[in-house]
């Protein structure tokens, strides 16, 4: 028997638990040379804003040690291109589309969020609550409980469709944020989006970003990415949560849900294998199956 | 342009030089896809560090063997891992990708100017260009290195029997100094000229200027860090002028390497 | 000329400024065979508490990507055992002994204090913040600022000795913190200690560690290290720092010098290279020689 | 104990199974200075990730040619690199490393005792007593695996002409059943007998139940990660009684990884 993998998270369901996360898949089309888009279990685009974005000079990626660096700082064509451009041909592979919202106010945050809702073929809108919030001198939204409440709560009024909020891990205690943001009517959380880190070229004795400050992603974070899981969990035992940060393997993703999350999204991993989302999908069906498990919902949280 | 995402056959490590290994990989699709100028991505392992695939430019391809290969020297742990892939093991690869150079065809002379580990990407445009010269039409290459050691390709360029000028900065062979005083003499000889070229960014600056302020047509090949090589994370972002007068960020991985020189805006 | 290596963190002077850092050199003596320790900045032991610790049941580690996970509990034979066992073979090495204090209420620290004040050849005392709160359900002092300055200040009561205080990086902003520790009397901050993680066996599908959460280490953390360091030295630009978290090379030590930390220390990577923090030192002569530099304190805080 | 920190040369790669290697390392002090039932801890490359270096038995020992060995199999990054080093390059290593086991003088019988790839310190172990063994005193060696072709080190075993006995979880070689099943049936024979085990945990545990309820004198070589090997992180640590009834932890690395079995506290 074929284990089932189909998940749901509230009402948004999923054929598998296995997507590709904001940022590290392009708009969506850009692999579908290489990669079989039908077999994911999510795709999540870019975040996208209301005018297109320059972004950051470069550089803007640095390589560490099991990890990597980034400030891209939001470059993205807006939201109307990816509607008018992308979302057309996009949904023809049926495969759920998140589409990643960003906003440096929450005016944009919920204008974003409109259109989007309007537009035919979106599955569920994810917050990038680690956007910069200008009125707060760069702070990321998700690092305040209130901020955090507003930008959710703002975007809820704006749409219908299932809401996610995308946690940032730059806080001391994350459970707080979390319960914000389902409050406020974050029907799933996902969690973590980057971590700050710097890197210095020792030789050329600069900073590696042309931003000084940039965001850390890759294996090196899974564990950090794991307690903030575990931790967001016990708070919240009955709130949908997407786990991501550093997963490379079947196992690493295995790690996620064993903890308690819904489904997973891989990041960094696809520059690296553009294929690992659909191999981890289909390698978690081979692990139930060894392991005479039928549903990928089964071993949900059975890590405590 | 097709990529793909495959197993590439190691079929042999040939020492080109001091720290300089010829790495020949078998993999047909690469191999007939390949044009001067583009790259592939290569993972030698699965690791966690080094965690990027890193970009190598296609040295040379033979479609009927299905062989490509590239020219690297061993750096740190990504390229002494390279190294150590038995023959008959597998390297991931995906290419080719990216943009690559373009004869301009109005050109008497073809100068090629290649900056030390630059020089793989101009061995194959000058090996696939030599063949398709009209008469009048010639070759010109340019090539400089710190030292006479770390000259790269001089085998290959030595074979089409154009004509190869040396510049070194310890003047250890050929002219002392940069390559690009050797360019910038060559701009001054009254021949109709193009100009493509790959070497450090800095390189790349100079030769760009030289040719923007002739109005000579030049190709540069530029260099970036590239975590994915295939356009979907926006980290090897080039500043470019926008046909609006404004500017915006193309990647080196997709629309380049290989840009017009005066697109590229320098900072 | 051999360029000038030696530092001095207000009070104490270093002959150079690569330290090893607590819990990853044992007490001391542990690699005298390997290591020829008058070649170490400094040597800071094992944490000491009052009486004999067991410390946590196996597993106490776990590997991660360019990481590891610990949950080692604080085992020491306890604060006199170290004064009368180890303290006096160590000293006679000549390097300075940093002693570092940890204690599960403020009543232990001040009098694990006392005890390593008045015994002889020690240099300075480190306090470790991130040992768990009893009284606050083992939350690390070292994430309130309320919590950090009564620490600090308690013991700045009971010691004369230069006193460095070791932050804890799971904080949202770490630099009240960082103030809080330096109102309250430290001469010295260090920073960072381990990040909070968590990792799971996918195959036997339990925790890694016994106990469920641990601290990570390594080069992994090595950028959120330097992020929180360039933080604490824009907020506090006169206080000596010390940079940890990652360091394996020389160049990696550069990348803290260069950000404005005064001394760094090597953690994890002593595991791996015993020998490893006598190598740096000779690689920063060796850096500032063939960059015609004389002495290290010319290049500190010069990346900015 | 003296212990070195050196890079050893190697000199031989020697397939002894399926996926089963003997690495043959040039390191005259630790060649020298090895007892069976210690380690050492290698590094084949600077890598990041893997991180630890990892602790190997040593398999055997030749102090004349400086040499010793160790039997791995390639489970995933780490020993993918070791098995790629080529003859001649070096590994850096540490060792020899941790407490080693101790020959009962008082036992006609030695049993040694070992599980899948606990093997290795077992054969050194077993090499360096046979040549001293008293009349009337023997080995006996009781060896289990999963299937038959696990089965590690059978030929050092062989070598001595001691006598073997296999048992394997599926019946593929010898008794069909735990290794254990042979031991409880080996010390139900009326000889005086000594027991040397080293295995998973589990089977360790399952033979030091077996030794204590029975008085025979029993050191097991337990499995534990190991972060430095040196003593200094206490990541590796065993439970063991105190003298005075209590219990602590010591540190697998240092004072074991032999223990006496009726130290040790399971949990
Ligand atoms: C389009 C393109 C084509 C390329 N083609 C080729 C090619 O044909 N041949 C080729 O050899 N390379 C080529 N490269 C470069 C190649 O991708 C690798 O960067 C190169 O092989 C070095 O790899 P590495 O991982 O061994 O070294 P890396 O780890 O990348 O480091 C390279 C060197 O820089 C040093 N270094 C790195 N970071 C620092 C720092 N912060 N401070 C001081 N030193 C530092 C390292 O110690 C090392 O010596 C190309 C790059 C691009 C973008
Ligand atoms: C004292 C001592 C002596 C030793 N002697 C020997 C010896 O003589 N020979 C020998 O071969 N080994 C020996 N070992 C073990 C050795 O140190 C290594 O652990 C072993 O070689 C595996 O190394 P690796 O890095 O390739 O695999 P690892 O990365 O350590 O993993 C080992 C295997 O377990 C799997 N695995 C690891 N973690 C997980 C997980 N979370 N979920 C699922 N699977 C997982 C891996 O995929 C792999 O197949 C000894 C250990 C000790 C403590
Ligand atoms: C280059 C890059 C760009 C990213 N862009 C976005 C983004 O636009 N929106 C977002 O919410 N997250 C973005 N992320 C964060 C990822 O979606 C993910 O949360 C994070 O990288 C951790 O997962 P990983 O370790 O698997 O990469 C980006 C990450 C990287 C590396
Ligand atoms: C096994 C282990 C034990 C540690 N014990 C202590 C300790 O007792 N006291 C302390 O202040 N820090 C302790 N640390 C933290 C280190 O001193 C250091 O702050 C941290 O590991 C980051 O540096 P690194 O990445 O170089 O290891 C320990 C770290 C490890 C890995
Ligand atoms: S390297 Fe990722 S877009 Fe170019
Ligand atoms: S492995 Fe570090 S103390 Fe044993």
């Amino acid at each position: 028997m074929t284990p089932d993998l189909s998940v749901a998270l509230g009402r948004l369901r999923l054929r598998n638990p296995v997507m590709v996360a904001a940022g590290t898949f392009g708009y969506g089309l850009d692999y579908r040379d290489l990669v079989d888009l039908t077999q994911l279990g999510a795709i999540v685009t870019k975040s996208l804003t209301l005018a297109p974005r320059m972004g950051n000079p470069p550089p803007r990626v640095a390589e560490t040690p099991a990890g990597m660096l980034n400030a891209i700082g939001l470059q993205n064509d807006g939201v109307e291109a990816f509607i008018l451009e992308t979302l057309p041909r996009l949904r023809e592979y049926g495969t759920p589309i998140v589409a990643s919202v960003a906003g440096e106010t929450i005016e944009e945050y919920v204008q974003v969020a409109m259109k989007l809702s309007r537009a035919e073929g979106v599955a569920a809108l994810e917050l990038n609550l680690s956007c910069p919030n200008q009125a707060r001198g760069g702070m990321e939204y998700g690092v305040h409980p209130e901020l955090t409440a507003q930008v959710v709560a703002a975007v809820r009024q704006a749409t219908d469709l299932p809401l996610i909020a995308k946690l940032s891990p730059n806080v001391g205690d994350i459970t707080p944020i979390a319960q914000a943001a389902v409050q406020a009517g974050a029907d799933i959380l996902c969690l973590i989006n980057t971590v700050l880190g710097v890197a210095v070229d020792a030789r050329t004795r600069q900073f590696r970003l042309a931003s000084k400050v940039g965001g850390l992603s890759g294996p090196a974070v899974k564990p950090i990415a794991l307690y903030h899981l575990w931790r967001v969990r016990q708070s919240l035992p009955e709130t949908p949560l997407i786990g991501v940060g550093g997963i490379s393997s079947v196992d690493d993703a295995l790690e996620f849900i064993l903890l308690g999350a819904h489904a997973v999204q891989i990041g960094t991993a696809n520059y690296v294998q553009p294929t690992l989302a659909q191999e981890v999908a289909q390698g978690l069906a081979a692990y139930l199956q060894e392991n005479g498990i039928d549903s990928v919902t089964a071993i949900r949280g059975t890590v405590r | 342009m097709t990529r793909y995402e495959l197993p590439a056959m190691v079929v042999e490590h040939r020492r080109r030089g001091a720290n300089l290994y010829e790495l020949i990989l078998h993999a047909p699709p690469i191999a007939q896809g390949a044009t001067p100028g583009q790259f592939v991505m290569l993972r030698p392992m699965r690791t966690h560090a080094p965690l990027w695939r890193r970009p190598y430019s296609i040295l040379r391809a033979n479609p009927d063997k299905g062989v490509f290969s590239i020219l690297y020297s061993v750096q740190s742990a990504f390229t002494e891992l390279l190294s150590l892939k038995p023959i008959g093991s597998t390297v991931q690869t995906l290419g080719p990708l990216g943009s690559y150079f373009q004869p301009v065809r109005s050109a008497r002379r073809h100068i090629l100017v290649a900056g030390g580990v630059g020089a793989p990407p101009l061995c194959f445009f000058a090996a696939r260009l030599a063949p398709t010269l009209q008469s009048g039409e010639q070759i010109l290459i340019l090539e400089g290195a710190r030292r006479a050691d770390l000259l790269v390709g001089m085998d290959e360029f030595r074979a089409l029997g154009a004509e190869v000028r040396v510049a070194t900065d310890d003047g250890s062979k050929g002219y002392k100094g940069y390559v690009t005083s050797l360019l910038e003499m060559a701009l001054n000889e009254p021949i109709e000229s193009a100009v493509y070229a790959c070497g450090p960014n800095r390189m790349l600056q100079a030769v760009a200027q030289l040719c923007t302020a002739r109005g000579v047509p030049c190709q540069i090949s530029l260099d970036a860090p590239m975590p994915c090589g295939t356009g979907v994370c926006l980290g090897c972002a080039v500043k470019v002028n926008t046909p609006d007068g404004g500017a915006w960020y193309k990647r080196a991985c997709t629309e380049g390497p290989v840009f017009w020189a005066e697109e590229v805006v320098w900072e």
